[in-house]
């Protein structure tokens, strides 16, 4: 892709996790997305390398093209120009037969194997009296324990990146080697961490994540300082590419109000909201 | 000849207050359909209306009818998988009952969004359980104890297992029915057609009534028949602030106002005492939220999204 | 119903059987329905007594009302005016779920508790050798185990009406007494047997069934010559009645050219096959 | 990229005789959509004419394509509910195999409809087993080790196990397709829906194909999405004698004729001689039928159901 040489300067972070998401997909993936960064990265990678790319959202959409923002995987955008929409049930039926390739998912801590916790923050208390009461699973644990790679987003703190999770919603390699194999998992586990300083991906033997590439501008040790275990180092760390000028020019035409790269929804009327979309119908039929 | 129940009364309808009246009762299990949009709002404000008590919420992720209810002091129970707003924002109330107690303490049962469609669907087929592949190797078998897992007797492969779910009430908004029950969704329908069938009584609200021919035209569409239904009721914008695919889009600025509110246990209260019993009846909110601007959600969403049957 | 009076004098037997199968249907039930003889009484009772009855049949139609006869379970008529169309095991798991009233069942053989063989005649072999291979269960043994009430409709004849079938495809009462309830079967098991020349029930409580009328014409001991248990007969054996006048215009209206009812296919040019299905369209439109 | 799959492909579209060609083994176990009507005949035809081997067919009444490839020795074995030709007669061919051996003896394993069904679910969902209600208390577990019943561990009542039914191929007749083979259905489609996704290789026939704008507007009636299918065939008539709903009637006349040469194992061999092996393919038997007579059939059913979107 040659067009791939041709890297944007000016572009904020967010801009940049749509793009090193949109880049784990192949064209002709099935993916199964959530809403925000993951979703941007699908829509993406679909508009450029991967047009032939499939995306499956939980209320029983898939392959939808939308031509205004997804404002939640239930969203009516999700209906629109689907090629099935059917149940949540067969969604995620189809999902454990092994239909899908790709499954996004996040959560507020993660450990050294990739396993989630999206439950609870014990914190002082446990699982019936959590410091901090999280959403839950929703479909992370089904995602991650059948897709045939799960890409992980979640920001790099250190109360975040931990030896072990309180709690595993969504199993990533458990105790690492053959354990989740062991346990009887059909989906082949997360592939990728994309944080907001880098990204890690996981050693194919011991499956424990280590560091793969720093975002332009970040350091090694900063990474360290912000992992709560001792981390493993690729050879040669690489620096995470910056977006393209076309896919930005695309995540800035999908996300025309930076409701996910930009000012999210606090500067949003009723009036700038059906501007937006009355905007996005036409912007966006052009794209697909 | 006369009808052994209201499954077999040939017309269904009655008004929101008249349906959860008559088959929601204190201590229920209760469920309700939607999944991201075609939430159960009106629903919701009227169970709470009502002053119902000591529901079990059973869903996969009923976050707005979920996190008003806990609120409202309604739960007792979840058996669920989510609890959010998703992009608008934290469901505070269920963090608050969890962490706080507030208003009263609830139990929580984890599951994830599809075993607890899979409960569902059990529930449907009326057998005790389903099993899966997903639960197995996390937490949360560890800590629900109603998921067991098992060696599977023909290949010796592990699965998980769990139980169907049997709510006694399901409270389902679909596109649209007839007077009988015949209930059509276009679009994605979650776990609606499901849900209809593990419940005892069902209650269907749809955006309009349409007349039994007009269901005969669609067959396809049909995800709840008649014989599984007891009240059918007319509720157009029953999903407010959220959205109803090929009926109106999704009210985010509105959502952001509330969910602000909800950040305090007194915006709370506040905005129930507002939207909740400062009205009458679902009519009350609509009028309240301006039926120019419902007009508005309706003809932006005709743009992206029509009917074309 | 002032018409049930008005009993017809000129009708064949096939005319009775439909008549006395429709009589088994009350309205509002839903009635998961097979080809032949209990389609027909479905359709006859819909369009007498039983306006809002519902027919579902198994390739995955609900509530049908065809404008020709039916030629199968999965024939296009099945799908005229549904109020819904869907899957086979959707259709079957509605019913164990408990939804259907009535189920109407046949076979080769059947026994005093109503079991029924439509698998294989063992003669002087077994299962895996037998005398005759029958077509085998179909839907036979799920509308037996699940549906509330069932009907069987079958020819009587000694080597049908056995002390126990060889195999039990579609289990009636099993041993008698409870043991269907032991056995775990959710539906209520048979209420009445239809044959050619009279009506079986079920005692309440030893679940044996039992001689309650004959048809016109018949006595009590043909009807015992032509089984090979002990027969237990109730202390008033009623005459079945005859279809009404309303009853046999329907049917002939339905079945117009005697295909279950008469001469079967044996007359049935292409011809006057399509004659058939364009003058039952004019016809049947009327009577919905 | 190269796609790693033949799912992948963006264009699927074959000929019957490549599509059966290039999917379907000797020793295969294969799968037949339809049910009543909508049976995979055309199908059928082409495996016979192949000379493929030592099938199992897994099926819950597959009667024309059983009786068929049971009569043509092309089948070792049966998983089956029912073999029979319902109205217009008995399946000779299946009755001969079992009580004779002609024209070899075949391996029977009997369910009943719906547990076919449930076979086809659970290997659709990708679980080894379902439970049912059904096949208690009957005796087909007496002589079907693979039904196992066992004592549901949540309440302790009965339930019957039935194992995943994961076939080789699927072959399944729908009304319309996309050339990437997002399969759509209009009216009722038996199992279909779970068929191709139980099995490893999917063909599907169809009607007419459509765009890939077409399926997009009607997205409910899509029942196999194109990650599920390997190969896309457009066979107008594929059912005949068969009817196919919305598009042609039943023509029972022509299968009584039909019925009446399987009588004798000399009568069926000379049929296939004439209508299987004496033409070189579907436009071959249809030619032979003759287009107006199948024209008449399409044109009697569009008096009766007509698609309305």
């Amino acid at each position: 892709m040659a067009e791939s040489q041709n890297f944007a300067r000016d572009y904020n972070l967010p801009e940049l996790l749509v793009a090193a998401a949109a880049r784990e997909l192949r064209d002709g993936d099935v993916v199964f997305v959530g809403v925000g960064v993951p979703l941007l990265g699908a829509l993406v990678a679909k508009l450029t390398h991967a047009p032939n790319l499939i995306m499956a959202m939980e209320s029983g959409s898939v392959g939808p093209m939308p031509y205004r923002i997804v404002l939640g995987i239930g969203d009516n955008a999700c209906v629109e120009n689907a090629i099935c929409t059917t149940s949540l049930w067969r969604l995620f039926a189809d999902q454990q037969r092994g239909y899908f390739d790709v499954g996004m998912v996040g959560g507020a801590q993660v450990d050294k194997y990739g396993n989630l916790n999206s439950t609870a923050i014990f914190g002082s208390g446990d699982y019936y009296h959590p410091a901090s009461r999280l959403p839950g699973s929703g479909g992370a644990n089904d995602i991650a324990s059948s897709a045939h790679r799960t890409v992980i987003t979640i920001p790099l703190e250190k109360r975040r990146f931990l030896e072990r999770v309180d709690y595993i919603t969504s199993p990533g390699y458990l105790d690492g080697y053959n354990s989740r194999k062991k346990a009887g998992l059909p989906g082949g586990g997360p592939v990728a961490i994309i944080t907001n300083k880098c990204i890690f991906r996981f050693d194919p033997e011991t499956k424990e994540a280590y560091l793969d590439s720093v975002h332009p501008g970040v350091s090694v040790e900063e990474v360290r300082a912000n992992v709560s275990w001792d981390l493993k180092v690729a050879p040669e760390v690489k620096v995470t590419p910056p977006p393209t000028e076309e896919q930005l020019r695309i995540i800035r035409i999908i996300d025309r109000a930076g409701i996910y790269t930009n000012n999210g929804l606090k500067n949003l009327t009723f009036e700038s909201y059906i501007q937006l979309l009355e905007g996005s119908l036409e912007e966006l039929q052009q794209l697909f | 000849m006369e009808f052994m129940n209201t499954k077999k009364k040939t017309d269904k309808r009655m008004t929101l207050k008249e349906a959860i009246a008559t088959f929601v009762e204190d201590g229920d299990t209760i469920a309700f359909g939607g999944m991201g949009g075609i939430q159960c709002v009106a629903h919701a404000y009227e169970i709470i209306r009502q002053g119902k008590r000591n529901l079990t919420l059973i869903g996969d992720s009923p976050c707005e009818a979920g996190d008003l209810l806990v609120g409202a002091g309604v739960l007792k129970r979840m058996e669920i998988a989510w609890c959010s707003y998703a992009v608008a924002g934290l469901a505070y109330n269920f963090r608050r009952a969890v962490e706080k107690g507030i208003p009263h303490p609830i139990e929580v049962e984890d599951y994830s969004n599809f075993t607890i469609g899979l409960r569902f669907l059990a529930g449907a087929m009326n057998v005790p359980f389903l099993p899966t592949k997903s639960l197995l190797g996390s937490d949360l078998p560890k800590y629900n104890a109603r998921i067991k897992t098992m060696d599977d007797p023909y290949t010796g492969e592990k699965v998980a297992l769990v139980p169907a779910a049997r709510p006694d009430v399901a409270i389902v908004h679909v596109s649209r029915s007839d007077k009988r029950g015949n209930a059509q969704m276009f679009g994605f329908s979650s776990n609606a057609e499901n849900l209809v069938r593990a419940a005892k009584k069902v209650i269907i609200t749809c955006e309009e009534i349409v007349s039994t021919d007009e269901v005969r035209r669609h067959p396809n569409l049909t995800i709840a028949p008649e014989y599984t239904v007891d009240a059918v009721v007319e509720v157009p914008f029953a999903c407010h602030p959220w959205n109803m695919p090929y009926y109106y889009a999704y009210d985010i600025p509105f959502h952001v106002q509330q969910l602000a509110a909800f950040r305090t246990r007194e915006g709370f209260e506040k905005w129930l005492d507002e939207w909740c019993f400062g009205v009458d009846s679902w009519e009350g909110y609509m009028e309240k939220v301006g039926w120019d601007r419902l007009e508005r959600l309706r003809r932006v969403e005709r743009r992206f999204t029509h009917i074309s049957c």
